[in-house]
């Protein structure tokens, strides 16, 4: 009888290994495949609440009575596109970081910028990254 | 897995994947999409990216046991909460009640289309999409924003000599490439235009657009590319999609009628609807087909830009130390 | 007639499933990068051709016709392109073929053509 | 019989994925990718016909072009330097600046 539930399950598991995926790991790229393993969770979740038994592909045609819900479809096939280009947008940034720290793992991330700050503190000095980045442009 | 290669071509299987369950659930428009854009274009994207940021990943740290238990937790609520959902295709579930009927029964009278998914998107939320068609253009304004290249002026005499050992190089699929891109965009317009009755619109087609242009890039180096695809026209033409929408809608509101009410476009709604559809469907794929050049484009540029930084670095430590000879690049 | 259909349909499909079976297994078991590529290429190729014509002939409509035989000359065109680019960007690459040192020349002809 | 050819279509997808996997090298990953995606184009064109409304075959020569794009694009950014000398290239980099 709970089979009937087992399509919540997929996505539960799938969403849960993206979240743990974004938290566990250090590398940003990891984090935004982690996040599009999510956001697909999502999607998933979304068409398989569309489906009907016996029914077809939401486009009319003239023997056919029962249709699957044509609504989440209109949803997720703009929420992809969308996806893509904020994850291109997330990647871009990924890019810009690797390019101003030298690495792309949180931790190094995290790392540089603490030293920076106490060196800043130490020195009343003005904020850290400029350094790196204006050598970056000469 | 510590190999980001291995993890960005899975990552390609699952797109693949989750394309054909979306078939398998009806959802054609969808898959359509999904295929073009989680196969394609997403994993060009990170491999791109990874080709700039290295392949490996370091893990500095171990404490998966905390990460571990918040998952366990959120994942056992999130199923107790599911035990009181519908079940799997039950067609008495709440989402099937209130507006979807309406529809898929009406829709035929109200806007003539047979694609339930073309209408649903481009007339009944017409408002909705405009939203989503704007923060896509957004989005192609922040990469280009982040990522954007000063470059030099192109010597055509480089484009040639890259051109010419390109040709030697990849001879065989320039030659399959030239035959094929024809072909995909004569389909990207097909789908285009097709969506009304298929499935298909706006979207798909831009991005099956944007892959042709990708193709064409990745063959024929990036310098050609801009040569025929001019950078300011492309980014006219990202705005003028967002644009065209709008008016639409701006039209209808002055003829009288509600903002995307396509109605009174035309004396005979049918036809207004139809003209509506057709023109917002235009205004989606060329902004989503001129954001995915672009977001592509500014990536190439960037990994181009850095390649050829390290180039000029290592010519650069190579003459001032012979000697002390690192192996920073093997 | 309708069983003639039947019958050669299922034949043929028959056929493509059982060669996309076997480039699946031989791309599990084979040693290494050039045989798998081997035998997923031309299994690939053929295996596909023969379920599509399987679909045609039972296909009702010319659209689906279309579409079908638009699909095939796809992936003619497309399936041996990507084995041939496969196989010179490993070789070019520096991935050695496990099998047949002796007489490298020859072998590294009949990867790239196959 | 198609549903059988449906299946069977399943199993070697099945069996890339395994490959896409365990594939020691870059290469065999991309093999996989690449055998997954024309068989993902059979199963669709199978999956229309089992579902009983075959004009949905705009989206296998969608697959099919998209498969072979991302092929090429993959050989094309594998072939950057970055890419050759993998293992010990990173760390080196990261010093660099």
């Amino acid at each position: 009888m709970l089979m009937g539930l087992f399509n919540h399950w997929v996505v539960i598991a799938l969403m849960m290994i993206g979240l743990y995926i974004v938290i566990a790991h250090g590398n940003l790229i990891k984090k935004i495949v982690g996040l599009t393993l999510f956001q697909t969770s999502v999607f998933i979740f979304y068409i398989s609440m569309a489906k009907v038994n016996g029914g077809t592909a939401p486009i009319l045609a003239d023997d056919i009575i029962v249709y699957s819900n044509p609504l989440p479809h209109v949803l997720i096939l703009t929420a992809i596109v969308v996806g893509i280009a904020t994850t291109a947008l997330a990647l871009s940034l990924v890019v810009r970081i690797k390019e101003t720290y030298g690495s792309i793992e949180e931790e190094n991330i995290q790392h540089q910028d603490n030293q920076a700050f106490e060196q800043s503190n130490s020195q009343n000095g003005s904020n850290a990254p400029k350094g790196s980045k204006q050598e970056k442009q000469a | 897995m510590k190999d980001l290669f291995a993890v960005v071509m899975l990552l390609g299987i699952y797109g693949l994947l989750s394309a054909s369950f979306f078939v398998a659930m009806d959802a054609v428009d969808v898959a359509f999409t999904e295929a073009a854009v989680g196969a394609g274009i997403s994993t060009l994207l990170m491999l791109v990216v990874i080709s700039m940021t290295g392949r490996r990943e370091i893990t500095t740290r171990h404490k998966p046991m905390s990460a571990l238990l918040v998952v366990a937790i959120t994942g056992f609520l999130l199923i107790y909460g599911t035990l009181d959902m519908p079940y799997f295709g039950s067609a008495d579930a709440p989402i099937h009640g209130h507006v979807a009927p309406r529809y898929i029964n009406d829709s035929m009278q109200e806007i003539g289309v047979p694609n339930i998914v073309t209408s649903v998107l481009a007339s009944y939320r017409a408002f909705d999409t405009f939203g989503e068609v704007v923060v896509i253009f957004t989005a192609g304004i922040g990469v280009l924003a982040l990522l954007s290249v000063v470059r030099r002026p192109e010597d055509p005499e480089e484009i040639a000599a890259i051109n010419d050992s390109m040709h030697e190089q990849h001879l065989v699929i320039r030659i399959v490439a030239k035959i094929l891109i024809p072909f995909i965009l004569l389909f990207a317009l097909y789908v285009q235009f097709h969506g009304d009755f298929g499935p298909g619109g706006g979207f798909q087609a831009g991005v099956i657009f944007a892959a042709a242009i990708i193709l064409y890039t990745m063959l024929f180096g990036l310098s050609t590319a801009r040569t025929v695809i001019n950078q300011s026209f492309i980014r006219l033409i990202a705005a003028i999609g967002v644009l065209l929408y709008g008016s639409v809608g701006l039209a209808t509101l002055l003829s009288g009628g509600n903002f995307f009410d396509y109605n009174v476009l035309v004396n005979d709604p049918i036809a207004g609807q139809h003209l509506g559809i057709m023109l917002i469907e235009l205004g989606v794929g060329c902004t989503v087909a001129a954001v995915m050049i672009i977001i592509f484009f500014s990536f190439a540029a960037r990994a181009e830009m850095q390649l050829n930084n390290k180039k000029q670095r290592q010519d650069k430590d190579k003459d001032k130390d012979n000697k002390n000879k690192e192996p920073s690049s093997c | 007639m309708d069983i003639v259909i039947n019958i050669s349909s299922g034949l043929c499909l028959f056929i493509g499933s059982f060669l996309c079976l076997c480039g699946g297994v031989g791309m599990l078991r084979f040693p290494d990068f050039y045989t798998r590529m081997h035998a997923a290429g031309v299994t690939d190729t053929l295996g596909s051709a023969m379920i599509l014509i399987g679909l045609m002939i039972i296909s009702t409509g010319f659209l689906v016709f279309i579409k079908l035989v638009m699909i095939l000359l796809l992936g003619i065109l497309i399936g041996p392109t990507t084995s041939h680019v496969l196989a010179k960007a490993a070789l070019h690459n520096g991935l050695e073929p496990l099998l047949g040192h002796e007489e490298d020349p020859d072998t590294d002809n009949k990867e790239t053509t196959s | 019989m198609i549903i059988a050819a449906t299946l069977a279509i399943f199993v070697a997808m099945i069996l890339a994925i395994i490959r896409g996997i365990a594939g020691p090298t870059l290469y065999d990953r991309i093999l996989a990718v690449n055998m997954f995606g024309t068989k993902t184009v059979l199963l669709i064109s199978l999956l229309g016909f089992v579902m009983g409304r075959p004009e949905f075959l705009d989206i296998a020569i969608v697959y099919a072009l998209i498969n072979f794009i991302s092929v090429i694009g993959v050989l094309r950014y594998s072939d950057t330097n970055e890419f050759k000398h993998t293992p010990a290239n990173k760390d080196s980099i990261e010093k660099e600046p």
